[in-house]
């Protein structure tokens, strides 16, 4: 190393140290403290609105992992498909969203819920009730900008440091 | 921009050195004969009006009857490229000359593709398989590997 | 009759030392445990100080989980340790590999021996105190080499080979400053040159602390010489394939070092347990604890140096540096004994200023050269 | 009487600390001092090329996530384009003004981590890379905010982006453009003339110019060699065009010059995304593409300038809903073609850095 700065690099390094044991930490406490995910956020399941699903198999088209399933059956009184199971492996599912963006009847949203890891293979194979929205299964704003707005600002470190400065 | 070089001027200034490498040439592609490759690979580096000093990408493609190699040429000096093609026939020991001399930049590429889809490379110092194991059986890039 | 001999023998053992306060028993029983409980217990304040510290100076946390303010992390690090399996690789060599974490920590405890930390509050008032602490220390590489060669694992051998050049080489220099300090207090005995310490020899010996500081830093391994872990380099060092108890006390012994160097530091130039208002042992664990930040704060900034910009550090910086500054204190010694402190102070500064500017000047490390 | 010495191999990785995945060097060392060394990879090899080869052409998107997953979005741009060229898609001026701002974006957070790593890799203890992880994860913030995810980002579509970015991401970019060259200067301040980093550093694991070119080199390592070659500037793709930037270059092409070069670029980044920011125009984000596109028969070369280099997809188009052949031109693979002339004859230590100088994604090396 050549002192040709007489240390004056390390003693600036030092200075920058030494200013962030005096700066807040940046770390969240997670269990406890909880910052709000995006507006967007592809959590982690699908949320499936049987009334406005038509059966079309759009999403299934889609699906770069071919993980949604849709058996459907002819209702001829009323002229239309009857949705008889429709089945997504989450466990195989990569939250790309591209079947929310194909659905050309918006019957199907991405989880605000991030915290949904299941002790079985065979309960992340999901299907029908068990897609509907429910209280702990939320919507997310992901392609929906109408569900967006309903959900609570996201969080940013970026303003979070400067807010609290 | 980069000036992507029209196939059909660059093959006529091949086919003055080596009036039987080029077998096609259309739209921004020289299509050479497999034999020549490294001859024109060598004349398209070296002339000072190419000077394709920089070989962006190697790529190959399985079309069944033949495998096709892609070589995308440029030229940091003059900002131009070129796509130069080659096909070698067959399915069990598709061979083709190795570039690594001329440019090194095609050491891991040619390797890679040795390794997926099965070519060989003639003239290349280290042909071993790079991303499957050694022992790998099959090249699973060819369109019949399933 | 195993009363009589015991009792006979206590009272010839008792006549031994006569310098000793109390006897010698209880002195060495009461001290010896006093030294351990502090030793662990302060060695898990130290973990504890250097993760809070250097998560606070990292932007983040550190432990903060168990205990009050994660107190008790390091005991609960210490549990889980105690608790894992205990695995030797097929090929180790067994008796090595099982030895060498008891020769690292030995030595390491028993430096503490001759340790004031308070007057006269110490194990042993050796009258060759620091010449033992020198010697002792550099025991505890002979169990970093046997567990570097014992575990028959490269990372490792590179790891102890490491050690073993830089100590060998970081010693010397280490040696010629600590001789330094004993010219200025005409004593070897560490409670006695603390004692003599009526200006902290910091003040007295500028050039002598900052060479003795980088030197103890390469010997105890702190960052930026910790080379032989160089956790980015050779993923753990000389302790890649310990695990469980083993390798905590490789852990114990890390930090059970840092604490031993900032102590001889605290005696040697800082004044020891003196100063005032506060009661004495306060006074050298504040010292103690103060040393022991500057090793964590270069540890957060600095990144590493190479194995031979070390040894060139060591030889062409370091070792030139300390020889100047022996002669320059034995001719101040010999020739104004009683001069003011305050001018010696001042004359030192200047001296150190001048050689460190023009070593600077003079010496060049890098820049795409090797060493060696 | 001579003493007997032999070399021995030393295998670096694939579990190691400082070989950014699975990546192992096959190191032959005599003592300290590498005398040969062998690149082995393959470990994350996935097959995308293949598997890209069943999807229809938006499911290949999620795919390009997967390659350099440090630098997702660059990924989704260059291979958008690729399409865009196939099948001749326009795209809204909107949406070519996101995208800039996305790639250039990601470009500084995959420098961060790159400049990060490389200082971690040196042996200062996780400091820099945590305060530039610290920085990063603003611009996760932001990439969460328009796309819904941290890493897979999966937000470029074929003729334009998936969707528009929400009325707080503007502010919230402005903020971060402000602040952020003033963390640059930090960082520089903490570590850019420490006289250890400069011994280390300076002069160790030099690429020649010439050699740099001759084995394809891309991006800042090509750049720090002295090569002034951007595709920004050389190949304008997207509206890259209409920015004024700098391209900074190094001088002999040693570590210092890689990490110096990526530390520059950071601030040319945020000068693009502040000329982006202003110029940019409201209107649709994304031109009417079916959800199933069948380009004409044809191929297509398309590269961009990554943060790792010179990023390309080949496409071959036989008129079906898939990609015939899917060809990805990794930067990291052909940068860490010269790795072997670079390290030998430097200490282990060195070796190190100098790999870690050239930032390498194994996801984008094994594919």
């Amino acid at each position: 190393m050549k002192f040709e700065r007489y240390g004056i690099g390390i003693a600036k390094g030092l200075m920058v140290t030494i200013k962030h044991l005096l700066r807040r930490p940046v770390t969240v406490q997670y269990p406890e403290q909880r910052l709000n995910v995006s507006r967007r956020i592809r959590g982690n399941e699908l949320v499936w609105d049987r009334i406005k699903c038509t059966g079309c198999a759009t999403c299934s088209k889609t699906c770069p992992q071919g993980v949604i399933q849709i058996i459907t059956s002819v209702n001829l009184v009323e002229n239309k498909y009857e949705v008889e199971k429709f089945e997504v492996d989450t466990g195989y599912c990569i939250f790309c969203g591209l079947c929310v963006e194909a659905c050309p009847y918006d019957a199907l949203y991405l989880g605000y819920a991030y915290e949904r890891a299941k002790y079985r293979r065979g309960e992340l194979v999901q299907a029908n009730e068990m897609l509907l929205e429910s209280a702990d299964r939320r919507r997310s704003g992901y392609f929906h900008p109408e569900v967006a707005a309903e959900l609570p600002r996201q969080t940013l470190l970026l303003e979070r440091i400067t807010e609290e400065e | 921009m980069t000036i992507p070089l029209s196939g059909w001027e660059v093959a006529k200034q091949i086919a003055k050195r080596f009036p039987d490498a080029v077998s096609e040439a259309y739209g921004y592609f020289v299509l050479v004969k497999s034999e020549s490759l490294f001859e024109v690979a060598q004349y398209l580096k070296s002339s000072p009006e190419f000077d394709f000093d920089y070989l962006t990408n190697i790529t190959a493609v399985d079309y069944y009857d033949y495998f096709e190699a892609i070589y995308q040429l440029t030229s940091l000096k003059h900002n131009h490229s070129l796509v130069l093609k080659t096909r070698c026939y067959g399915r069990d020991n598709p061979t083709l000359p190795s570039i690594v001399r001329l440019w090194r930049g095609a050491d891991f590429q040619e390797r890679e593709i040795h390794d997926l889809m099965g070519t060989t490379f003639k003239g290349h110092p280290n042909l071993k398989p790079i991303v499957l194991w050694q022992g790998f059986k099959g090249h699973p890039l060819r369109k019949d590997y399933l | 009759m195993i009363l009589n001999f015991s009792r006979s023998s206590m009272q010839y053992l008792q006549t031994l030392p006569p310098d000793w306060p109390g006897g010698f028993w209880w002195h060495w029983l009461v001290f010896t445990v006093i030294i351990i409980i502090f030793l662990l217990a302060l060695v898990m304040g130290f973990i504890w100080f250097e993760r809070r510290a250097l998560g606070r100076m990292q932007a983040r946390l550190g432990p903060n989980r168990v205990g009050p303010l994660g107190l008790l992390q390091p005991v609960a690090d210490a549990l889980k340790v105690l608790i894992k399996e205990d695995i030797v690789p097929a090929k180790a060599d067994k008796l090595v590999h099982w030895l060498a974490p008891v020769v690292a920590f030995v030595p390491v405890l028993m430096i503490f021996a001759v340790i004031p930390f308070q007057d006269g509050a110490l194990l042993a008032d050796l009258n060759i105190g620091i010449l033992y602490v020198v010697a002792i220390s550099s025991v505890a590489t002979v169990g970093i080499f046997m567990a570097g060669w014992g575990s028959s694992n490269k990372y490792s051998l590179l790891g102890a080979m490491r050690e073993v050049a830089s100590v060998v080489s970081y010693e010397i220099p280490l040696v010629i400053t600590i001789a330094g300090v004993v010219l200025i207090a005409g004593t070897l005995s560490l409670n006695q040159i603390v004692l003599a310490q009526d200006v902290p020899f910091i003040l007295l010996q500028p050039l002598g602390f900052l060479l003795f500081f980088i030197g103890a830093c390469a010997e105890i391994n702190r960052s930026p010489f910790d080379l032989l872990e160089a956790d980015s380099e050779l993923t753990a060092g000389f302790h890649t394939e310990y695990s469980g108890m083993k390798f905590a006390m490789f852990y114990l012994v890390e930090y059970a070092e840092a604490l031993a160097m900032s102590a001889i530091i605290t005696t040697l130039f800082l004044g020891g347990w003196r100063g005032p208002l506060l009661p004495p042992w306060l006074w050298f664990l504040i010292k103690v604890v103060v040393v022991f930040f500057v090793m964590v704060w270069t540890r957060t900034t600095l990144p590493r140096v190479r194995i031979d910009q070390l040894m060139a550090l060591a030889w062409k910086f370091l070792l030139p540096l300390a020889l100047i500054n022996l002669l320059i204190t034995a001719i101040e010694v010999l020739t104004w004994p009683v001069a003011l402190p305050w001018v010696m102070i001042l004359v030192n500064i200047a001296i150190m200023a001048v050689l460190v500017v023009l070593w600077s000047k003079l010496f060049k490390l890098g820049w795409g050269r090797v060493e060696i | 009487m001579a003493l007997r010495t032999e070399s021995f191999v030393l295998n670096i990785g694939p579990q190691h600390p400082s070989t950014h995945g699975v990546f192992r060097m096959r190191a032959t060392l005599d003592g300290e001092v590498i005398v040969d060394l062998e690149p082995v990879f393959g470990y994350l090899h996935r097959g995308i090329e293949k598997l890209a080869e069943e999807r229809t052409y938006t499911g290949v998107i999620p795919l390009t996530d997967r390659l350099d997953y440090l630098a997702s979005m660059s990924n989704n741009l260059a291979y958008v384009l690729a399409v865009e060229k196939l099948a001749g898609i326009k795209v809204p001026e909107r949406a070519e003004y996101l995208r800039v701002i996305m790639a250039e974006l990601q470009r500084i957070a995959s420098h961060l981590i790159a400049v990060g790593a490389f200082l971690n890799d040196c042996g200062a203890f996780m400091t820099p890379i945590l305060y530039m992880i610290r920085e990063r994860e603003k611009i996760l913030d932001l990439f969460d905010m328009v796309s819904g995810q941290r890493l897979t980002y999966n937000y470029m579509r074929v003729g334009g982006v998936s969707q528009d970015v929400p009325d707080e991401f503007l502010p919230a970019l402005d903020k971060f453009v402000k602040e952020m060259p003033g963390w640059i200067d930090e960082y520089d301040q903490l570590l850019a003339e420490n006289e250890i980093l400069l011994a280390r550093s300076k002069g160790v694991g030099i690429l020649s110019k010439e050699l740099a070119i001759n084995v394809s080199a891309s991006g800042p390592v090509l750049r720090a060699s002295g090569v002034k070659w951007d595709i920004r500037k050389a190949d304008p793709y997207s509206i890259y065009g209409r920015f004024e930037f700098e391209i900074p270059t190094g001088m002999v092409g040693d570590c210092y010059d890689r990490y110096w070069v990526r530390v520059q670029e950071m601030r040319q980044s945020l000068r693009i995304i502040k000329q982006a920011m202003g110029q940019i125009p409201s209107g649709a984000v994304r031109s009417e593409v079916p959800h199933i596109i069948r380009p004409p028969v044809g191929e297509a070369y398309s590269h961009i300038e990554a943060p790792k280099g010179e990023l390309g997809f080949y496409l071959v188009s036989d008129n079906s809903i898939a990609p015939y052949r899917c060809h990805i031109r990794a930067p990291s693979l052909l940068n860490l073609t010269a790795l072997r002339d670079m390290i030998i004859g430097w200490k282990v230590a060195d070796a190190i850095i100098i790999f870690g100088s050239i930032d390498i994604c194994m996801g984008e090396i094994d594919r």
